[in-house]
């Protein structure tokens, strides 16, 4: 690993991009505004100048043909990058991606794969229009055979990014918009890979663990530390991976402090937490001393951006519900 | 396909119009008073007083020209770009505002106005327009519908599936694409290989026009015919006006990355000018009325700001509103449960 | 209520789609092959004849747009029932349902509304072509402003039906195509419902509780059948509205039992056994016995119909689950 | 738009054909083979034998006549519909039948032939033509891509999404709308209010033809054109052959009730019947050759219904098997568990 730079989590993104771009040939970027213009985010910045309109591709706004296109690409030999302009905008490619993306291998029996990598911002905090800040994981981790990643850190961004790419499956890549330019930190130069499928343990901590992905890392670590200052020492363990889930560190970590929480910015209900709280039931049930706890959004559409800090999940609202989970009896 | 045109750039009539002089005025009047309020609006963002704002600059004349020709049983299906449109056709400026600056309580329109809330969603708002106008005429209600979207949206499903219902079911729909040229930084000849969407009329069985959205005597026509088509049981229209974004596609977007120079500015002109030419060379505009006008204008819009920023601050409790009809028991728990939280929180 | 006739649950659909036509103006069937064909499965067998081609409409070919105007119905003052032919292609819908169906109201400050009910055939079973056989419940009851609803009787395939299109708001309506024609039941005559949101004991019991919906209710039974056997006597709730949950009713039994099974035929991870064991958790942390277990569908996507038998929870698969649970210490 | 032909109903000529002779012989043979098939596979599922079956009865001249332009470089991208295609193409029976059997291992063509999976979801496949196209162009690799659809398709979203990029990229594809009148029971008039599919080209930008469905060597020249303007990097092309549904839509549907009489019946004839009428007169065909080709299909046939039958019930491992390309721990684990629970309820 060489020596990186300090980058923001947006930057560390377009290193990764333009990594491999450079070693892969087969790598193509395709998507909305990603071509002179650099993505709405500026995540391809440079890219079309420096790799050329064939390979860093401005499309027509046609979500589920960038999704069906990128399908064809994958057959045909190629390792198609797409990005979706926000993860609220996947949603006309779902059909692509449930009937398709995530069964060609299955369908053909192994002969016809796609190794395709469909990123996109999601998330909320940015005081976007309406659904600018959608969390739509939970539909994309109960769909099997698609994997799916979300950095919170510039290193993982890049170096989970990179083994997506690389990934002979197809691997969906939610970038926390909230994270994009407010988190710094340094990001290993050249190839750098961080595997798919193992968390983050972000701190150590014997009195209860929150799980959480994201742009609720920074929150739920801001409440580990409130909670430090009570005594109490809070692990906290970014999943990094949502699909597949690291089960082993998830079952580890419950048995370990018995107190879970789980934070999360998309509604409760059949939330990804509520997976993660029964996973805990399956690998530690006999260890739990309270009730594995939820933190997420209600079960609201997102709210207009003026009331979105209060909808959102912070650091003194998870501290409230940890503190809860600590002291249970 | 050619472009129909009424006023040359310079105000000319290529042929008579069929709007009256007193009515041109009034439309030149309304047009200011939407650039008006684009302008205010701009500025507003740029001072952070609202958030994120899709000027609609340059699109004066289509959306001023196309509400003229709606009534109180009518409906308008805007997207973020139509906000000129939704004003002139009685949205309030405060809830226009409000919705700007991210509001949950917006874009809301006096009861007698059947205005949808903007979509954000390209292009998933035209099979609602499609369908409306299905009801509509299932009913034998009085009314059509208005429905805009942008050349990009163009390229989606949903534009496709919701011309083809309204083709089959000749629903009293008018389909009012504003090719302003670009879909952000995507220009329209890689949009499509087509050489107009106008031309695509045929592919669902309906009537199609294309005509120059920088002329607003044309638009004015235009959507008056296809209105009339509508009301007489005669089925949607699908009408491309041609235009140009002469603004950033929002204030989030910097075009000096992807537009230099673009031949439309100088073939289309600007719409506010063209119309103000013609009235001038016929004697029916003066420098006096422009400024009594823009001078109504800013008081209207000023006074509308004064309103936005005397508002309260939102509460928490309106995240939890109008989410159902009938509140089922478990979300009036959670939402007491979050709010008695987030007040813990916040102490 | 009027005393019924034995009706299977597809006809029972019928009757209540009957119903809603002869007593309100406003109510309008739209779908692909609704009218002369009267439905892939005959749900609509006759009500073209008998209503006219205004009222049960055969739409072209196109999901998004089905949806979509069937929203312009609604809002024009019309109460649309949509029929998707199969689950499986409400996916290309589901940006409108998941962008628009759900969120008008909130959107809109309560002025506009959809009273939609989009019906379909789900789950598998029957020997169908791929796709055919979708149970993709999890993604509808993961977004607010939606209510999900599955029948597993005739008697309340009417019942809830009849509920769902009265509903101010948008009800999925999901039929279990397994039991289309398998399952008989007496069904009380004219307008007959069953309100959303109320879970239906199957069978009382104090020694676990297996919750279930719509084709695993058969199943399921049968399994409680074969443990009191064993001399345990197990409880069946089948949960018949998935959205909202029948919060009290679940905790309820969880207390009582301290045993729990969910048994879905939709994939495991993410599902909605996830969000019922968070909820016993929730509810009844202090009252469990055993950890509560899933019983699902691997995470694989729904296989060629050869061996959908092996795939899909059966009665002894249950069962074996079942004595796990009964059986922990 | 007027629909080209070449012969007419009695096998009669218009214009001299571009085929010779000895290839329309071939032609012939091969629509005999998969006519021969369709019927087998069709009885077998009346007799319980495989599931429900989608069968191209009356659709073998245009899969026949589409396939042969096709080379080893290409790919066949089918729906359900288009088992006589993928056979032709290269598909063994065996893979074919076992498909219609609801066997995990099937329609798995040979490693020298790029048939993709036939696509269920009514269009989904269209993008990807479009995609596998533009990548082959990107790469520079020799082939071109055919895709078949019906004319239901034709109202979904991604018909209009992959047809617009496949005109933006001007992909080598062939896009082939068998427009056989229906949508299992919703006629041709009712999916659309346009007179035609093909109409709808020209607002993608690309080539449009149509063209009777029903003369095979019409639909071979339209193809073979197609192909070639594909391969000399012209774009695509959509063509609407006009066909008609003889049978009913798959086995599980009874066409009894929304169809009685056609009008497409008479009017565009059996393309088995035309081509044979065709040869008969130009004294390219004979009664014995008929019965020796018919012969020779039926054995073919048998001979994989045989294999067919000789297959081992699939095994409950292959649910698992081709899910990711390296398994995650939670998979292995999750798959033993199952297996192991499986085996002790069926004990
Ligand atoms: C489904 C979807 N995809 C992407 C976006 C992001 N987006 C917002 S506006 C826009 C361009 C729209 O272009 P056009 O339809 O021409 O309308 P214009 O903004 O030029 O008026 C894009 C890509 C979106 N809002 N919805
Ligand atoms: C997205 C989707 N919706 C509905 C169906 C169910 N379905 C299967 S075939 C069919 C009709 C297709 O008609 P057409 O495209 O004309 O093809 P044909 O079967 O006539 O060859 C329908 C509605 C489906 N498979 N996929
Ligand atoms: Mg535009
Ligand atoms: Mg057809």
């Amino acid at each position: 690993m060489s020596p990186g730079t300090e980058k923001t989590l947006l930057a560390a993104v377009t290193e990764a991009l333009d990594v491999a771009l450079a070693e892969d040939p087969r790598v193509l970027l395709l998507g909305e505004d990603i071509g002179l213009n650099g993505g709405v985010f500026r995540a391809t910045d440079g890219l079309f100048e420096k790799y050329g309109g064939e390979r860093v591709v401005d499309t027509p706004l046609a979500e589920s043909a960038i999704v069906g296109a990128a399908i064809g690409l994958a057959l045909s030999g190629l390792r198609p990058v797409a990005e979706i302009q926000f993860m609220g905008f996947l949603y006309p490619a779902l059909d692509q991606i449930l009937s398709h993306v995530s069964r060609f291998r299955y369908r053909s029996r192994g002969r016809f794969t796609v190794p395709l990598v469909v990123r996109m911002p999601y998330g909320g905090g940015v005081q976007a229009p309406e659904l600018h800040a959608e969390s739509a994981e939970a539909h994309l981790v109960h769909t099997p055979g698609l994997k799916v990643a979300v950095p919170s850190t510039p290193a993982d961004a890049k170096g989970l990014l990179l083994s997506a790419i690389d990934d002979p499956d197809p691997v969906l890549f939610l970038e926390p918009m909230r994270l994009y330019r407010s988190v710094k930190g340094e990001v290993p130069a050249g190839v750098h890979k961080v595997p798919l499928g193992k968390a983050r343990i972000v701190r150590e901590g014997n009195d209860g663990v929150i799980f959480c992905w994201g742009a609720m890392v920074p929150p739920s670590l801001q409440a580990a530390r409130r909670a430090k200052e009570d005594g109490f020492d809070v692990a906290v363990v970014d999943l990094r991976t949502l699909s597949p889930l690291d089960r082993e560190t998830i079952g580890k970590f419950a048995r370990q402090t018995g107190r879970v929480l789980v934070v999360h910015e998309a509604p409760l209900t059949g939330g990804l937490g509520a997976e993660i709280v029964a996973i805990c039931q399956e690998e530690a049930f006999w260890h739990l001393e309270a009730p594995p706890q939820r933190v997420a959004v209600p079960d609201t559409p997102y709210p207009a951006f003026a009331v979105e800090e209060d909808y959102l999940p912070q650091g003194a609202t998870i501290y409230r519900a940890l503190q809860k989970t600590l002291k249970e009896p | 396909m050619e472009m129909e045109r009424i006023l040359d750039l310079e105000g000319r009539p290529l042929r008579p119009p069929r709007l009256s002089l007193e009515e041109s005025r009034v439309l030149l009047k309304a047009m200011l008073l939407i650039r008006t309020f684009d302008s205010r609006a701009l500025s507003l963002q740029r001072q952070g007083r609202i958030g994120t704002y899709a000027p609609f600059t340059g699109l004066e004349g289509i959306q001023a020209a196309a509400v003229r020709s709606l009534t109180a049983a009518d409906w308008l299906v805007p997207t973020y770009r139509d906000t000129g449109a939704a004003i002139l056709f009685g949205l309030p400026l405060l809830e226009a505002l409000a919705y700007w600056k991210g509001f949950p309580d917006s874009y809301r329109a006096p009861a007698d106005r059947q205005i949808l809330p903007p979509s954000v969603p390209i292009a998933t708002q035209i099979p609602h327009a499609a369908g409306i106008g299905w009801g509509l005429k299932h009913q034998k209600k009085e009314g059509i519908v208005l429905t805009f979207f942008g050349d990009g949206a163009t390229s989606e499903g949903d534009f496709h599936e919701g011309l083809n219902f309204a083709g089959v079911f000749k629903t009293p729909v008018v389909f009012l694409c504003q090719n302003n040229g670009w879909a952000i930084s995507v220009p329209f000849h890689r949009q499509t290989a087509a050489e107009s969407i106008a031309i695509r009329a045929q592919g669902y069985g309906i009537h199609g026009r294309l005509i120059d959205g920088n002329d607003p005597l044309m638009v004015a026509e235009a959507v008056q015919e296809a209105a009339e088509r509508a009301r007489s049981g005669e089925g949607p229209t699908l009408i491309e006006a041609r235009t140009y974004r002469q603004g950033p596609h929002t204030t989030s977007d910097d075009p000096r990355r992807y537009r230099q120079e673009d031949p439309l500015e100088t073939t289309l002109g600007d719409p506010v000018e063209r119309l103000r030419l013609y009235l001038q060379k016929e004697g029916a505009w003066s420098a006096e009325e422009e400024e009594e006008t823009l001078q109504e204008a800013r008081e209207k819009v000023a006074q509308a700001v004064a309103e936005l920023e005397a508002l309260p601050r939102p509460s928490p409790e309106s995240i939890f509103e109008h989410v159902y009809g009938a509140e089922p028991p478990f979300f009036q728990q959670q939402r007491d449960r979050f709010l008695a939280t987030l007040k813990e929180a916040q102490e």
